[in-house]
């Protein structure tokens, strides 16, 4: 598609890295690279996949989005809640309200930044503690657990469809769904104008405060699907649920090659990103490494990452010397005919 | 006919009036000059008729019938594009999407629409570039090109739209002489299919070459049009600054003493190579060149900004190695950058503060701040340039862009260096402030200073300078001695030619 | 606004205040307010060895926050600190089981907070990393390091004297660990405030670009900050193993954010160049007296971050919407 | 007023646990028995001793008549507990200790070999008494888990148990998802595990949903200790045929009745001291200071239902 020849090989360079990844530890373990296996990989990581989506949004105009935690956990109280008190409702209204509520959220945040103008670091760390505290008001501090939730409720998400679960379908959804925003819609592309370069978005009438709104609306929206989807996979609801997640989800943007500088990331590359980190996850009981060393090895890995991605990144000079010619055209370009 | 008509517009920005009653109109299948020096006004007049900067006042008719740009995106859709002067572009997307960002051809068929059509944005921009006759791939990352390459890039968006007005802001400020002839070439294609265009240069020769009409501003204020044909290039420049020329750049010659500063092949491996000049007690010694030469690069190397590959530096025969700017400030040379928004002011910070900066442990003579001596610093270099200002611990933020300027130079001169460079020193600052600066330049020369001038102006270096050496994409291309540059060979050089 | 007149004054008009001022006094009122609707609320509140006692629980983040304002000032941030009393914490820990004493103990949690800081820095300016993802990545080596050592293990083994830091009381009942965020404050407010050093930090954080054009060796005195923002994580570290006198993986979990919290609170612009030590002092109190205030009325603490979360937005917007309707 | 009654506080390892909130009500029941005592319940929102201790610090400051501590960490707590105690404020811990020099009197749900061979024992039931099975734990710094992990072992050398293989010990954190993750891994490295203790109420739930949505149920079997609420739906599935709990409400209502006695002075609380605990009767304090209650009570299909609605 439209992905730049630097994240073209970046993303190569992960693929790579992935499979080297599995091979270590089919090594190990075969049994982990059984279908079976790795659709639970999968599976496991579908969450953490839409909220990359949903973050790079946020990171490509220049933002961050810290909340996304809060607001799932929150989403996900006020569903559990709902079907536990109210379990005659279909879980179609489940299904419409999560994102609805994840949205209203996300649209504080986008209002705060994009129309007040305070920095978004700070207004989604206000809203990180105040929605996270939020839950604790709403429930009382009490937890909902499996018996007490509606089986629809909890059955949906494992639904399968030609021997794929709907919690994969969903997320399969949204991220492609991102993937054609960000690529072939104007507003999508404008996104990539807003991080890129701001004034000279300005200069071609893209409405700036416009696009912030609106990637905050979306990460809040898929933040608060995800939220019924993590209570339903768990069949918990606490205060606590996702607590911190947040990082791993911009860890998984920034392993992906999303540039916090704004402009640049590719969702080909956020969910390979996410991918790296969800095989971390689930390989680590498997090969039998204490699940201790998780954290650390994730903190390595994003290290590795973000070094190789600043040396690519590496502003380049004006190149004012004609030795150092451009790269030459593309041989798929071919010479067009003139111009009506 | 008449396609544009502007009259009454004013503009100002806080501590200019950029724009003040101005008027202007466009006929189809003509070239319509805009003169004015630096700071006339004239991109901020572009700016309101691309819908980027509402005017303030005055309106705009388009075939008679007034119209409100509310964004820039309305102003295309009228038929306006526009060549911006500073490259506006968005270095990590491909040429196609450059060009193409904010109105992206969508499919506008079946159930997809609104998707944006790729293949036709890649096609159409191939088509584009072929006009222009340039060899660049619509994938390219901008990142990937050179400044000159951007600019036509710049070109190429504002021809990718059939507009009926195209606006040309120093078009060829950055091309070279190959790319200059396709330009004339396009403008004449434009004229020929009843287009109307709007160019700004401040090369006169090309002005009378493709222009049929004039306009003149002068300190955002409109002086005066007329048809090419009965206008004479002295005529335009009293326009233009309001005196004759020989007035505007008081060049005091003072005996060139003995060389302070030599340098020798200095060379980078992607921005410049080979330079080498010698540098004398009181003398101005001019660089000149297409935005893009690479003069500023060699001059930040020469001050430790950037690493060069190789190449040595005398002052006063001594040897130095520059490795970061304070060495260099130590050994005596001062760099007054080009941009002054970006590499110059500290803005929010006060003017005390900014002129201190480079040596405030000498100033305060230990780590303990002294407000005292900062601020009789600054006043005595503050007065000597007649910075404008209500108070010394004003932000440099809301300062005009002349007393910013000026704040800069007494910053420098603060540090008391043997050589000063002077990258831009006039760049978009106003007549008055401008007339301000050339005079001191006389006086650091005559108080034994050795100055170098980074102008792209060509009346500012062929007026002020005593050497001028001239560079063409990273190289020296000529040296003139004061008496035998004329503005022809001069451009000739820059361009590439002989 | 350029006036005409050449004759230029020293400085502006003392009728005119200054932002920071204002953000101070605004501060100052919110503490009153805190204090007053505190006494209403609780008996317990207004009570001298009470309030002092209450200090135990922010003085290692106020220490923190002192540094941060520092990296904060120089648009930079610093995710790690957390994660950097962790990482000390431990090595402490294995000290102590090895039989290192008290002395040897403080210098090794300073030291590891020293080099964890230094790698944060070295990283982001050799690598021109925005310090945001770098100190992502570092949050999680850091403590991931925690983790693969102590495992589900804690270290509780620590000599008697070592208590000393974190639990003992000077002059009038005053804590050790407050006397020593006063000092402190007092070292960072001079330095940052009334030295030439100070003055670069600013004019790094206000335009890196021109600070590099000055003469100012900005990628070094970032690595100066991080490093030192490393030591005061490990001085932290210190105090708070001492105070607790047990070492686990998760300590300190979540501080990054309360502290970051306070600095910003204390008017510190996330972008960079503006804030002073004054307004964290004040915040720091704010912050601390509001959650004391609470915790006697038995608020959990996941309530409490409700308040503070909406207070951090609050504090920034209201003034930013207030000057927007003046200029109307 | 707030100063004549007799102010206990229940500090727990964290809120929003259905475990102390039962143990809560067992308090307010033995407070309305005896008349003029206010139970204060609180506690951190995660787990961790720094809350523990801001929260003790703010409970000596309102002066409260005695703590009553589930510690998340044995040592860490001391010296505020020890703070506290030289304040005249009593410091009892329950469930989760405290070492001994932090406070006066522990109250342990159940003796710890009890509940570990409780535990084997219905793990045995469940796989016909042969085969593999592995531990799912918390992060446990959490002493009592590893104590009866411990025990288990130990209870495990009794030859009636020879044909069963512990394979592994697993920690989820006591957090849903990590523990669910690694009941997966347990899946895969171990294919014909038949079985899976978790002593802790958070990990038994989600080893139960993780054997109920890989459809291991009636292959592999989940036991240990959990609340009868949530565990409802697992025993009901079938993934778990029996599990374990002391009864939190004794516990409450015991830890609040000794507690008092100590604040009226009625007793030391030092070893051999009997502290007459309302309809408990009298409870003796053991070596120690440690006071032990019954043996854990079994859950299965028969009772669940009808305990699930109490806690
Ligand atoms: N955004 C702005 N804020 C403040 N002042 C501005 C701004 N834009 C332009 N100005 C000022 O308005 C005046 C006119 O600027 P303008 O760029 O139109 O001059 P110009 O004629 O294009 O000069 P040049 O020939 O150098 O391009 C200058 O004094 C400039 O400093
Ligand atoms: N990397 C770049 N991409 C696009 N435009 C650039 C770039 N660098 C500079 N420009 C444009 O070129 C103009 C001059 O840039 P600059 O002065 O740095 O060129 P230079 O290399 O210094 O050559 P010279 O100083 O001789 O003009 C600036 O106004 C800027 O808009
Ligand atoms: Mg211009
Ligand atoms: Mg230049």
């Amino acid at each position: 598609m439209d992905l730049t020849a630097l994240a073209r090989r970046r993303e190569v360079v992960l693929l790579v890295l992935i499979a080297l990844l599995l091979a270590a530890v089919g090594a190990r373990a075969p049994v982990f690279l059984t279908p079976a296996s790795l659709g639970d990989v999968l599976t496991d990581t579908a969450i953490l996949l839409m909220l990359a989506c949903g973050q790079m949004a946020v990171i490509l105009t220049r933002g961050i989005d810290l909340s996304v935690a809060s607001n799932m956990a929150f989403t996900g109280m006020c569903t559990a809640l709902l079907s536990k008190y109210h379990p005659e409702l279909p879980i179609a209204v489940t299904l419409a309200l999560a994102p609805l509520i994840g949205f209203c959220l996300g649209a504080v945040n986008g209002a705060l930044i994009a129309w007040v103008k305070i920095p978004p670091i700070v207004v989604t760390l206000g809203t990180l503690s105040a929605y996270r505290g939020m839950i604790f008001i709403l429930s009382g501090g009490a937890s909902v657990v499996t018996h007490e939730f509606s089986r629809p409720y909890l059955d949906f998400p494992r639904q399968s469809l030609f021997g794929v679960s709907a919690l994969l379908w969903i997320a399969l959804v949204v991220c492609a769904g991102m993937a054609v925003f960000l690529n072939f819609s104007r507003t999508g592309r404008s996104l990539y104008a807003v991080g890129g370069n701001p004034l000279a978005a300005r200069y071609v009438g893209i409405g700036i405060e416009r696009c912030q709104f609106l990637v905050y609306c979306l990460s809040g929206a898929i933040a608060g699907l995800c939220g019924y989807l993590w209570v339903s996979r768990y069949a918990i609801a606490f205060t606590e649920v996702a607590f911190g997640y947040e990082l791993t989800v911009i860890a998984a943007c920034v392993i992906g090659g999303v540039s916090v500088a704004g402009g640049i990331g590719s969702v080909s590359g956020c969910l390979l990103g996410g991918l790296f980190l969800g095989i971390i996850g689930n390989a680590l009981p498997v090969i039998q490494v204490s699940p201790f060393w998780q954290m650390a090895i994730s903190g390595f890995v994003i290290l590795c990452a973000v070094i190789v991605n600043s040396r690519s990144e590496a502003r380049k000079g004006k190149l004012i010397l004609r030795e150092t010619e451009p790269p030459v055209p593309a041989p798929l370009q071919v010479r067009p005919e003139t111009p009506s | 006919m008449e396609i544009l008509a502007l009259s009454g517009v004013s503009k100002s920005f806080p501590g200019v009036k950029a724009l003040d009653d101005v008027r202007l109109s466009l006929r189809a299948g003509e070239v319509m000059a805009l003169v004015g020096e630096n700071g006339a006004g004239k991109s901020t007049l572009v700016k309101i008729l691309t819908g980027i900067e509402k005017p303030d006042a005055g309106e705009i008719l388009i075939d008679g019938a007034p119209v409100d740009f509310g964004s820039p995106f309305d102003a295309w859709r009228a038929g306006i594009t526009a060549i911006h002067q500073e490259t506006v572009m968005f270095d990590d997307l491909t040429v196609a999407e450059n060009i193409h960002m904010g109105h992206h051809p969508t499919l506008g068929r079946g159930p997809f629409r609104r998707f944006v059509d790729w293949r036709a944005m890649r096609a159409h921009t191939s088509a584009v570039l072929a006009r222009l006759e340039v060899n660049i791939s619509p994938d390219t990352v901008l990142r990937e090109l050179t400044v000159a390459q951007k600019h036509i890039v710049g070109i190429a968006k504002a021809l990718s739209h059939d507009s009926r007005i195209v606006i040309m802001d120093e078009p060829t400020a950055a091309l070279s002489q190959h790319e200059i002839g396709e330009l004339y070439k396009i403008v004449a294609q434009l004229k020929a299919a009843g287009k109307a265009v709007l160019f700004i240069s401040h090369k006169f020769d090309e002005l009378f070459a493709i222009a049929d009409r004039w306009t003149v501003l002068r300190d955002g204020r409109f002086i005066g049009a007329g048809t090419i044909g009965d206008v004479t290039r002295d005529e335009l420049v009293t326009m233009m600054v309001g005196r004759r020329l020989d007035q505007v750049f008081p060049k005091v010659t003072v005996p060139i003493g003995e060389t302070v500063l030599e340098v020798e092949d200095l060379s980078h491996p992607t921005e410049f190579d080979g330079i080498s000049f010698k540098l004398g007690r009181g003398e101005i010694l001019g660089f000149y060149g297409l935005v893009g030469a690479g003069r500023s690069e060699a001059m930040q190397a020469l001050f430790g900004i950037t690493r060069p590959s190789r190449g040595r530096v005398r002052i006063a025969g001594r040897e130095i190695t520059v490795r970061n700017p304070s060495d260099a400030i130590r050994a005596g040379i001062a760099y007054v950058p080009e941009d002054r928004q970006i590499q110059g002011a500290i803005l929010p910070m006060s003017i005390t503060e900014n002129i201190t900066l480079p040596m405030v442990d000498r100033v305060n003579g230990g780590p303990v701040l002294r407000p005292k001596r900062e601020r009789a610093l600054a006043r005595r270099f503050g007065e000597r340039l007649a910075v404008k200002a209500t108070h010394w611990d004003q932000p440099v933020a809301n300062l005009s862009g002349g007393n910013q300027q000026k704040v800069l130079i007494a910053k420098w001169l603060a540090t008391d260096p043997a050589v000063i460079i002077l990258d831009e020193p006039t760049k978009g600052i106003d007549v008055g402030s401008k007339a301000a600066v050339h005079e001191f330049m006389g006086e650091l020369v005559k108080s034994g200073l050795a100055v170098i001038l980074v102008s792209s102006e060509l009346p500012e270096i062929l007026g002020m300078s005593d050497n001028i050496i001239v560079m063409h994409e990273g190289r020296i291309r000529r040296r003139f001695r004061r008496a035998e540059a004329t503005a022809e060979a001069v451009v000739t050089a820059a361009t590439g030619g002989a | 606004m350029t006036s005409l007149r050449y004759e230029v004054a020293d400085r502006r008009k003392a009728a005119a205040a200054d932002f920071w001022l204002r953000w101070e006094v605004l501060l100052l009122v919110l503490l009153g307010i805190v204090m007053l609707v505190n006494s209403r609320l609780s008996p317990w509140f207004l009570d001298y060895y009470n309030l002092l006692d209450s200090t135990f629980n922010f003085s290692e983040k106020a220490i923190m926050a002192l540094s941060m304002t520092l990296i904060i000032v120089t648009r930079d941030i610093d995710l790690s600190v957390a994660s950097i009393i962790a990482l000390a914490s431990v090595f402490m820990g294995l000290a102590a089981q090895a039989g290192a004493g008290v002395p040897l103990l403080v210098l090794i949690g300073l030291a590891t907070g020293l080099l964890a800081g230094f790698a944060n820095g070295a990283i982001i300016t050799r690598f021109q990393i925005p310090a945001i993802v770098v100190t992502i990545g570092t949050m999680s080596l850091f403590r991931g390091i925690a983790y693969v050592v102590l495992g589900d293990t804690a270290i509780t083994s620590y000599p008697a004297g070592f208590s000393w830091f974190g639990q003992s009381y000077l002059v009038w009942s005053i804590p050790f660990e407050f006397v020593l965020f006063l000092v402190l404050a007092a070292v960072f407010g001079f330095v940052l405030h009334f030295t030439t050093t100070g003055r670069r930090i600013y004019a790094i954080g206000n335009n890196p670009v021109a600070a590099r054009f000055s003469g100012i060796p900005v990628d070094r005195y970032r690595l100066v900050l991080f490093t030192l923002n490393g030591l005061m994580a490990g001085l932290a570290a210190v105090l708070l193993t001492s105070r607790i006198g047990s070492t686990r993986p998760n300590i300190a979990a979540g501080w990054e954010l309360e502290v970051i919290t306070m600095v910003v609170l204390g008017g510190v612009s996330i972008m960079g160049g503006s804030g002073t030590i004054s307004g964290v002092f004040i915040a720091v109190f704010v912050l601390g007296m509001m959650t004391f205030g609470l915790s006697l009325m038995n608020v959990p603490g996941i309530v409490m971050s409700v308040f503070v979360g909406v207070l951090l937005i609050a504090s920034i917007a209201v003034p930013i919407l207030i000057r927007r309707m003046l200029r109307r | 007023q707030a100063q004549d009654k007799v102010r206990i506080a229940f500090l727990v390892k964290n809120l929003g646990n259905r475990f102390f909130d039962a143990v809560r009500d067992g308090g307010t029941e033995a407070a309305k028995e005896l008349g003029n005592v206010e139970i204060i319940y609180v506690g951190p929102t995660s787990a961790t001793a720094e809350g523990q201790i801001e929260i003790i610090n703010s409970l000596m400051a309102q002066r409260v008549n005695a703590i009553a501590i589930s510690a998340n960490d044995t040592n860490a707590l001391i010296p505020a507990t020890k703070r506290a105690m030289d304040r005249g404020i009593k410091v009892v811990s329950f469930d989760s200790a405290i070492a001994s020099e932090g406070r006066i009197i522990q109250v342990d749900p159940s003796e710890t070999k009890l509940i570990g061979a409780k535990q084997v024992q219905m793990m045995a039931d469940a796989m016909g008494g042969e085969g593999e099975f592995a531990i799912l734990s918390a992060a446990s710094t959490m002493t009592n888990q590893n104590n009866w992990i411990a025990a288990m072992k130990e209870e495990l050398k009794d030859p009636k148990y020879a044909k069963m293989k512990l394979v592994t010990t697993a920690y989820g954190d006591d957090q849903s998802d990590k523990s669910y993750r690694e009941t997966l891994g347990l899946f895969k490295s171990y294919p014909n595990l038949k079985g899976i203790i978790s002593p802790t109420s958070i990990g038994i739930v989600a080893a139960a949903k993780a054997v109920t949505d890989q459809n291991l149920v009636g292959k592999v079997y989940v036991t240990g200790l959990g609340l009868p609420s949530e565990m409802k739906a697992a025993v009901e599935a079938g993934a778990t045929k029996s599990f374990a709990i002391w009864n939190p409400i004794d516990l409450g209502y015991t830890t609040t009745q000794i507690a008092y006695n100590l604040i009226k002075g009625t007793v030391k609380g030092v070893p051999g001291d009997e502290v007459p605990a309302g309809r408990m009767g009298k409870v003796k304090v053991g070596p120690d200071g440690v006071v032990v209650m019954a043996e854990p009570f079994t859950f299965d299909k028969s009772n669940v239902a009808e305990y699930a609605k109490v806690f």
